[in-house]
C-alpha cells in the first residue's frame, strides 16, 4: 500500500549526464542550488551598483575611468551622470528585491529544504520547479541586458511610479527600451514565482510523511508554506500590473496615462488613464513582497535559534500563527505607501491602523525569540550569531517602521532617508542575515562539508557592525530631511550632511568588502572544508537524519515516519539532549 | 512538549493513497485561485479606470453569444466524457475519447469565434488603444483565450495519451484537465458579465 | 555682458568657416536685412533661483531669447541661407561649437552643415541634460556633469532642430541644419550677406525660431551685389 | 564569544541612541501653524519607539551574555509565564501604545487633510514639471485663466500653457519661479502637474504632497515665519529629480504686495 503510492511519488529517475544533473535538473535540491547561486550573482551586483552609488553621492567630480570605459554614455569619462545614478538605483532595487530577497530565502531554501523536512522526495511538480527556475533566469537575463542597450537600464526606481515608467523615452534616458525590458523582465519573473508558489502549497498539502501533521512541520517549512501562499497572490497582482505596463508603453492604450501630458515639450497622445491605478495594483504586491523577503528569513532564524539554544521556543505555535497573521494583515496594508500621493485622506487612516497592528505580532514573535533565550544554553556558532544579529535588526527596523505607520508622521518623513534605513534593516539586511545564518547552519547539509568557523564569525562581526554604522545613520538624516533617491547635493539643503555621507559611505565600503571573506569561506569550504557528519549541530528535524549531502532521492528509498513535535532539545534522548523527529524513543524531560 | 509515541502518525498523504494524485488536486486549485486573483486584479483596474471618465460603451458583436454557448456545450461534453470514464481504466477512457474529442473541436470553435469578435470590433474601427473600454476587452478577451490555450493543450495530450498502444494517463491529470476546463466556462461567463455590463 | 561676448565668439567661429569655406573663384553677393512689423512679444527676464550656481553669474537677469530684435526694427537670430540652386556641399573640417554657460545655450542659434562635427561644452558648475528635439534625425537626449568631455555628434540631414536642458526648462536653443555654405545668422542690426555664389538661380530663405520662414527667389549673372530684405510680421503673444 | 556580543550590542545600542537623546538629528524649526502637531506626534512616537529599542537590544543582550555557552550546559530552564507572558505583554503594552499613538496620530493628520481653507485664503497655484516649479497668480484679475497643454512654450516662458492671446484671462496671470507668501496668512495651493508624478515638500512648513497627474489637489498652510526656505521634490520623476527645487520666501504683507507688483510689471 505504502510502497504503491509512494512508488509514482518519485516522479523522476535518478539523473545522468550533466545536463539532467546540474542544468535542467529535475532535483528540488539542485533546482534551490540554482536559485542560491542566482541569489549569489545578484547580490553581488547589486552590492557593486549601491558601491557607485555611494561613491558618486560624496564624490560626485571624481572620475572613475574603469567605469567610463564600462559605461560610456553612463557615466562618460568615468563620471557618473544623474540618468545613470537612477539607473544603478533601479537596478540596484531591482536585483535586491527580486532577484534576491524572493530568490534566496524562498525559492532557494525552500527548494532545498521544505520536501527534506516534511519527509517527501520531491517536490510535486519536478518539472514546474525546473520552469519555474528558468524562467526566473530568463527574468534575469532580460533585466540584466538592459546594461548593454543604447539606451540604458531603467530609471524610474523599483517601483516604476506610472506615468514616468508609462510615456515611454520622452521623459529621458532609460525610460525607453530600458523600461520595456524591466516590464518584461519583471513580468517573467512573476510567472517563475507563481509556478514555484504552487508547487510549495501542493507539496506542503500533500506530501508530507506518516506522521507529519501540520503542526509538527519545522517553524521554517511553515514560513516557506506561509509565504508561498502571499507570494500566489502578490504575483498574479503584480504581473497583470505589468501586462498592462507593457500596453500602455508599447500599444499606445491608456490604462495608468492622463490626457494633457507635455513631456520635453511633447504632448502625448493618451487620454483618460489613472497614474494611483499603478501605485495601487504595485503596492498591493508590494507590502506582501516585503514579508516575502522577510518571512522565510523569520523561519530560518527561528530553526537556527532553537537548534542553538537547545531548548524548544516557548510556543511554536504562537509563533506560526503570528506569522499567519502577519501574513493576513499584509493584504490590508498596501496603502501606507500611498499616503501622501493623493489617496483620499481618509483611506490613509484606514490603511494606518492595520499597518499599526501588524506591530502586535511581531512584537509577539521577538518576545517569543527573547523570552526563549531565557535559560537556555546558547551554541555561539557564525549561523547562531547571523541569527542573534537578525534579531536585533528585525526590532530595529521594526521599530522605524512604527514612525511611517503613522499618516501625520509619514508626512514628514515620506520619501526621506528615514524610509530608505526602514526598509533596509527590516527587508534587506535583516533578510540578508536570515540567508548567512540558514547558509552557514546548511552549508554542511548542502555541500557534505563544514564551513570555517573563524572565518565565518569575522565575517559576522564586521557585516554586523558595519550595517549598523550604514543603516542607523540614515534615519537620523531622515529626521533632519533628507530626501531619497538624489543623484547629487549640490547647492542643497542636504549639503551641511554631507559627512555622515561620507561616513555611510566608507562604511558601506568596509561591510561590502567583507562578503568577499564569505564568498571565499562558501568556496574555498566547498572543496577544502573539513568533511560533515550527518548531523554536526545535533540537530532534530529530518534534513539532519539523512547523510550530508542527501542522496538524489533524499531517503534513500526509505519512508520515514515521524513520531515528534520538530523541537525536542533540552530532554534525555539516546543520542544526548534531543531527540530526532523521526526517533521513535520515549521523551522524558531532563 | 513532551509526545508519546505513535502519537496521530495517520497523514492523509500516505493513507489516502498516493500523495501526487492529491498534489495534481490541489495544484489545479491552487492555480485556479492565482489565476481568478490576476483577473481580479484587472477587473478592479476596470473599476478604478472607469472613473476617470472617458467611457463609451462599445456595440458587442452578436458571435460574442455563440461563442459563449459553445464553450458552455464544450463543458457538458467534457462531464460526458468523465462519466464515461469514472475510473480511468483503459477501455473505459477508450470510451470516452469521442467526448474528449468533441469537447477539444468546441474549445478550438471558441477561440475561433473569439478571434471573429476582434476582427468585428476591428472592422468597426476599434482597436486595442482606440478607447478605454475596447483595450479592456482586448485584455480581457485576449487573456482568456490565453489560458483557454493552456487547457486545449492539455486536453490534446490526454487524447494522444489515450491513443493505442501507449500507457494510460493517470486518472489525476484527466480531473485536474477536466476542472480546469470547467473554471475556463465559469471564468468567461464572470468575464462576459462584466464586459456585457461594464463595457 | 556675457552674452554679449559669446555671441561674438559665436559668430566668430561662424565667419572663420565661411571664409575657409569659400576659398573658390569669386561670384555674387547677396546681402539685406531682415526686419519685424507689429509688436514682438515681450522678452521675460528668467528666473535661476533654482539653479545658483548660475544665477549668481548674471548680474541682472537674462531674458528669453524667442525674439531677439535690434535698433531700427532689426529682427536678430534669424538664419538665411540658400535654400535652393547652390549643390550641396561636403562638410567642413571644423568643428560647430555649443556651450553651455551660466545656464543659457551660446549661441541661442547655432547654424552649422549635414554631416559637420558638432562640438558641446559645459562651462558650468552643474550638470547640463542637453535633448536636441529632431524629427528627421536621430534623436539622443544625455546629461553633461560639470567638467566631463564635450559631447561630440553630427546630423545627417538638414534640419532646424529645438535643443532643450531637461534640467533647466527654461534652457532652449536651436540648430540649424544645413545642406550647403552660404548661410549667416542676423545679429545686431539685422544684416546678413551670403558672398561667394556663382552665376545661376538661387533661393533664399530667412528662418525664425517663433515666426516661421519666408523665401525670396534671385538671380545672379556675374558677380555684382543683390539685395534681398525680409519682413517678418510680429505678434505680441 | 556570547558576552563579547553582548557588549558589541549594548555599545551599538548607546551609540545609535545618542545622536538622538542628544538632539544631534533634528527636524528644521517649524514655520506652520499646523506642524507642532506633527512634531509632538514624532516626538511622543521618539521616546516610545526609543525606550522599546533600547530595552529589546538590552534584553538580547543580557540573555545573549547569561545564557550563552554555559559551564553548567545541558540543564536548561523555561521562562516562567512562558508564551502567555510573552503575549499579553505584546497585546497590552505594545496594542494600547499602538492603538494610542495611532488614535491620537490622526489629529495632527485631521488638521492638515480634513479642514478646508479659509475662504480668504490667497490661492497660488504650482506646477510641477521636469524638473522645477513654477508658481501662478492670478493677478488684477483675481481669476487663474484656464490651461492649453498644447500651449506650453517653456523657451518663451509659457511654462502653464497659458493663451493670452485668446483668453483675456491670460494676460495678467503672474507667473513666476520662486514662491512668495505672505506671513500668517493662509495659502490654498492648488497643485498641478505638466508631465509625470511630483511631490512638493517643505520640511518647515511639514507639508509633503504629491503631485499627481491628471488629478489636481490642493493644500492649505499658513506660515508664520518669514524667510526664504526650500521646496524640494520627492516623487522620482527622471533624471533631473535631485535638481528639482524652487524657494519659498515668506514675507512680510507689504513686502509681499510690492513683490507681486514688480513680478506683474515683467509679465
Amino acid at each position: 500500500m505504502e510502497e504503491a503510492a509512494v512508488q509514482p511519488a518519485h516522479v523522476h529517475a535518478p539523473p545522468e549526464g550533466f545536463i539532467s544533473k546540474y542544468i535542467f535538473s529535475l532535483d528540488h535540491k539542485m533546482i534551490g542550488k540554482q536559485y542560491y547561486g542566482l541569489a549569489l550573482v545578484s547580490v553581488f551586483m547589486g552590492m557593486v551598483l549601491s558601491w557607485l552609488m555611494r561613491f558618486h553621492l560624496v564624490w560626485p567630480d571624481v572620475k572613475v575611468p574603469a567605469l567610463g570605459a564600462l559605461a560610456p554614455t553612463g557615466a562618460p569619462g568615468g563620471l557618473i551622470t544623474p540618468e545613470y545614478y537612477l539607473s544603478l538605483l533601479t537596478m540596484h532595487g531591482t536585483l535586491m528585491v527580486f532577484f534576491v530577497l524572493t530568490n534566496a530565502p524562498f525559492a532557494g531554501f525552500g527548494n532545498y529544504f521544505l520536501p527534506i523536512q516534511i519527509g517527501a522526495e520531491d517536490m510535486a511538480f519536478p518539472r514546474f520547479n525546473m520552469m519555474s527556475f528558468w524562467t526566473t533566469f530568463v527574468g534575469f537575463l532580460v533585466l540584466v541586458l538592459a546594461f548593454f542597450i543604447p539606451d540604458g537600464p531603467p530609471t524610474s526606481g523599483w517601483t516604476a511610479y506610472a506615468p514616468l515608467s508609462a510615456v515611454g523615452k520622452d521623459a529621458g534616458p532609460g525610460l525607453g527600451w530600458g523600461q520595456n525590458l524591466w516590464a518584461i523582465s519583471i513580468a517573467i519573473f512573476c510567472v517563475g514565482q507563481l509556478l514555484g508558489s504552487l508547487n510549495f502549497i501542493s507539496t506542503t498539502l500533500d506530501l508530507r510523511a506518516k506522521g507529519m501533521t501540520l503542526m509538527r512541520m519545522p517553524i521554517c517549512t511553515w514560513a516557506w508554506f506561509i509565504t508561498s501562499c502571499i507570494g500566489l497572490l502578490a504575483f498574479a497582482v503584480l504581473l497583470p500590473a505589468c501586462l498592462l505596463l507593457l500596453l500602455d508603453r508599447m500599444a499606445g492604450t491608456s490604462f495608468f496615462i492622463p490626457s494633457g501630458l507635455v513631456v520635453s515639450d511633447r504632448l502625448q497622445n493618451h487620454a483618460g488613464g489613472s497614474p494611483l491605478l499603478w501605485q495601487h495594483l504595485f503596492w498591493f504586491f508590494g507590502h506582501p513582497e516585503v514579508y516575502i523577503a522577510i518571512l522565510p528569513a523569520v523561519g530560518i532564524v527561528s530553526h537556527v535559534l532553537v537548534t542553538s539554544m537547545r531548548k524548544p521556543l516557548l510556543s511554536a505555535k504562537v509563533l506560526i500563527y503570528s506569522m499567519m497573521s502577519i501574513g493576513f494583515l499584509s493584504w490590508m496594508v498596501w496603502g501606507h505607501h500611498m499616503f501622501v500621493s493623493g489617496m483620499n485622506p481618509f483611506s490613509s487612516l484606514l490603511f494606518s491602523f492595520p499597518t499599526l497592528t501588524i506591530t502586535i505580532p511581531a512584537t509577539i514573535i521577538t518576545l517569543i525569540w527573547l523570552g526563549s533565550l531565557y535559560g537556555a544554553n546558547i551554541q555561539i556558532t557564525s549561523a547562531s550569531l547571523f541569527a542573534l544579529g537578525f534579531v536585533s535588526m528585525f526590532v530595529s527596523g521594526g521599530v522605524s517602521g512604527f514612525f511611517l505607520a503613522q499618516p501625520s508622521i509619514d508626512i514628514y518623513l515620506h520619501a526621506t532617508y528615514f524610509v530608505v534605513g526602514h526598509f533596509h534593516m527590516v527587508m534587506g539586511v535583516a533578510a540578508i542575515f536570515g540567508i548567512l545564518s540558514g547558509t552557514y547552519f546548511w552549508f554542511p547539509k548542502m555541500s557534505g562539508r563544514m564551513m570555517n568557523e573563524t572565518l565565518g564569525k569575522l565575517h559576522f562581526w564586521i557585516t554586523f557592525v558595519g550595517t549598523y554604522c550604514i543603516f542607523m545613520p540614515f534615519h537620523y538624516l531622515g529626521l533632519v530631511g533628507n530626501v531619497r533617491r538624489y543623484a547629487s547635493f549640490v547647492d542643497d539643503f542636504m549639503a551641511p550632511l554631507m559627512p555622515v555621507h561620507k561616513f555611510i559611505s566608507i562604511a558601506a565600503f568596509i561591510t561590502g568588502a567583507a562578503q568577499l571573506i564569505f564568498l571565499y569561506n562558501l568556496i574555498h569550504s566547498r572543496f577544502r572544508g573539513k568533511v560533515a557528519p550527518e548531523n554536526p549541530w545535533n540537530a532534530t528535524s529530518l534534513e539532519w537524519s539523512i547523510p550530508s549531502p542527501p542522496p538524489w532521492n533524499n531517503f534513500g528509498g526509505r519512508h520515514p515516519v515521524v513520531f515528534h513535535d520538530p523541537y525536542q532539545y533540552g530532554v534525555k534522548g539516546s543520542k544526548g539532549d534531543f531527540v530526532m523527529q523521526d526517533s521513535p524513543e520515549q521523551i522524558t524531560n531532563g | 512538549m513532551a509526545s508519546t509515541p505513535y502519537q496521530h502518525v495517520a497523514s492523509r498523504s500516505i493513507v489516502e493513497g498516493s500523495g501526487h494524485s492529491h498534489a495534481t488536486q490541489s495544484g489545479i486549485w491552487v492555480g485556479i485561485f492565482a489565476i481568478t486573483m490576476s483577473f481580479a486584479a484587472f477587473t478592479s483596474a476596470l473599476m478604478v479606470r472607469q472613473g476617470t471618465g472617458d467611457w463609451r460603451h462599445i456595440e458587442l458583436p452578436p458571435i460574442i453569444y455563440l461563442n459563449t454557448v459553445a464553450l458552455l456545450l464544450s463543458s457538458i461534453t467534457l462531464e460526458r466524457a468523465r462519466s464515461r470514464a469514472t475510473h480511468g481504466s483503459r477501455s473505459q477512457l477508450r470510451d470516452a475519447l469521442p467526448w474528449l474529442a468533441a469537447t477539444l473541436a468546441l474549445g478550438l470553435v471558441f477561440i475561433a469565434g473569439q478571434y471573429f469578435v476582434w476582427r468585428q470590433l476591428a472592422s468597426a474601427g476599434l482597436y486595442l488603444a482606440t478607447t478605454s473600454n475596447s483595450s479592456f476587452f482586448y485584455v480581457f478577451t485576449a487573456m482568456h483565450a490565453l489560458h483557454l490555450l493552456g487547457g486545449i493543450a492539455a486536453l490534446t495530450y490526454l487524447i494522444a495519451r489515450i491513443a493505442p498502444r501507449q500507457a494510460p494517463p493517470r486518472w489525476s491529470l484527466f480531473e485536474g484537465a477536466a476542472i480546469y476546463w470547467h473554471f475556463m466556462s465559469v471564468l468567461w461567463l464572470y468575464l462576459l458579465v462584466v464586459i456585457a455590463m461594464r463595457l | 555682458m556675457r552674452a554679449k561676448l559669446g555671441y561674438i565668439v559665436g559668430l566668430a567661429a561662424l565667419a572663420a568657416c565661411a571664409v575657409i569655406v569659400h576659398a573658390g573663384p569669386s561670384g555674387g553677393t547677396v546681402s539685406g536685412k531682415v526686419t519685424y512689423e507689429g509688436t514682438p512679444a515681450k522678452q521675460k527676464p528668467i528666473d535661476m533661483s533654482k539653479e545658483p550656481s548660475c544665477a549668481k553669474q548674471h548680474a541682472t537677469p537674462i531674458t528669453t531669447e524667442t525674439v531677439v530684435t535690434g535698433p531700427g526694427n532689426a529682427l536678430d537670430n534669424v538664419v538665411v541661407y540658400v535654400s535652393a540652386g547652390a549643390p550641396d556641399e561636403g562638410a567642413p573640417s571644423q568643428a560647430a561649437k555649443f556651450e553651455q554657460k551660466g545656464c543659457q545655450y551660446i549661441p541661442h542659434v547655432l547654424a552649422f552643415q549635414v554631416n559637420q562635427t558638432l562640438e558641446i561644452a559645459n562651462a558650468d558648475q552643474t550638470s547640463h541634460n542637453i535633448h536636441p528635439l529632431p524629427k528627421v534625425n536621430r534623436e539622443w537626449n544625455k546629461s553633461q556633469p560639470p567638467g566631463s568631455a564635450p559631447i561630440v555628434d553630427k546630423y545627417d540631414k538638414p534640419e532646424f532642430i529645438p535643443v532643450k536642458c531637461n534640467i533647466h526648462p527654461w534652457m532652449h536653443g536651436n540648430f540649424a541644419v544645413l545642406k550647403n555654405s552660404h548661410y549667416a545668422i542676423t545679429e545686431g542690426e539685422g544684416g546678413f550677406s551670403l558672398a561667394n555664389l556663382p552665376p545661376g538661380k538661387y533661393t533664399i530663405t530667412a528662418w525664425h525660431e517663433s515666426y516661421g520662414d519666408q523665401s525670396q527667389d534671385v538671380t545672379i549673372s556675374g558677380n555684382e551685389p543683390k539685395t534681398v530684405n525680409f519682413v517678418f510680421k510680429a505678434k505680441p503673444y | 564569544m556570547g558576552k563579547f556580543f553582548a557588549v558589541i550590542l549594548v555599545v551599538i545600542t548607546l551609540a545609535s541612541a545618542y545622536p538622538i537623546v542628544t538632539h544631534k538629528f533634528v527636524q528644521p524649526e517649524d514655520i506652520s501653524t499646523h506642524g507642532h502637531a506633527i512634531d509632538e506626534q514624532l516626538a511622543d512616537t521618539m521616546a516610545e519607539g526609543g525606550f522599546a529599542f533600547v530595552g529589546a537590544q538590552l534584553l538580547l543582550a543580557f540573555f545573549v551574555w547569561k545564557f550563552s555557552s554555559r559551564k553548567d550546559g545541558s540543564k536548561v530552564t523555561h521562562l516562567p509565564g512562558g508564551a502567555k507572558l510573552m503575549v499579553a505583554t505584546a497585546f497590552i503594552l505594545v496594542g494600547t501604545e499602538v492603538l494610542a499613538l495611532g488614535v491620537l496620530g490622526q489629529k495632527a493628520w485631521a488638521d492638515v487633510y480634513f479642514t478646508s481653507p479659509k475662504p480668504d485664503a490667497l490661492q497660488v497655484q504650482a506646477q510641477a514639471g521636469q524638473f522645477a516649479f513654477y508658481f501662478r497668480y492670478p493677478g488684477a484679475d483675481g481669476k487663474f485663466a484656464p490651461l492649453h497643454p498644447d500651449k506650453i512654450d517653456e523657451g518663451n516662458q509659457n511654462y502653464f500653457g497659458l493663451d493670452p492671446a485668446n483668453d483675456v484671462e491670460a494676460r495678467d496671470d503672474i507667473v513666476t519661479a520662486e514662491m512668495t507668501i505672505p506671513v500668517n496668512r493662509e495659502i490654498h495651493l492648488l497643485m498641478h502637474a505638466k508631465d509625470v508624478g511630483h511631490s512638493f515638500y517643505v520640511r518647515e512648513l511639514r507639508i509633503q504632497q504629491d503631485f499627481v497627474p491628471g488629478l489636481d489637489l490642493s493644500l492649505h498652510f499658513t506660515a508664520t515665519k518669514t524667510g526664504k526656505y526650500e521646496i524640494v521634490c520627492t516623487q522620482l520623476c527622471g533624471l533631473g529629480h535631485y535638481n528639482m527645487k524652487a524657494y519659498l520666501n515668506v514675507l512680510p504683507q507689504d513686502e509681499f504686495e510690492k513683490w507681486l507688483k514688480d513680478r506683474a510689471a515683467e509679465q
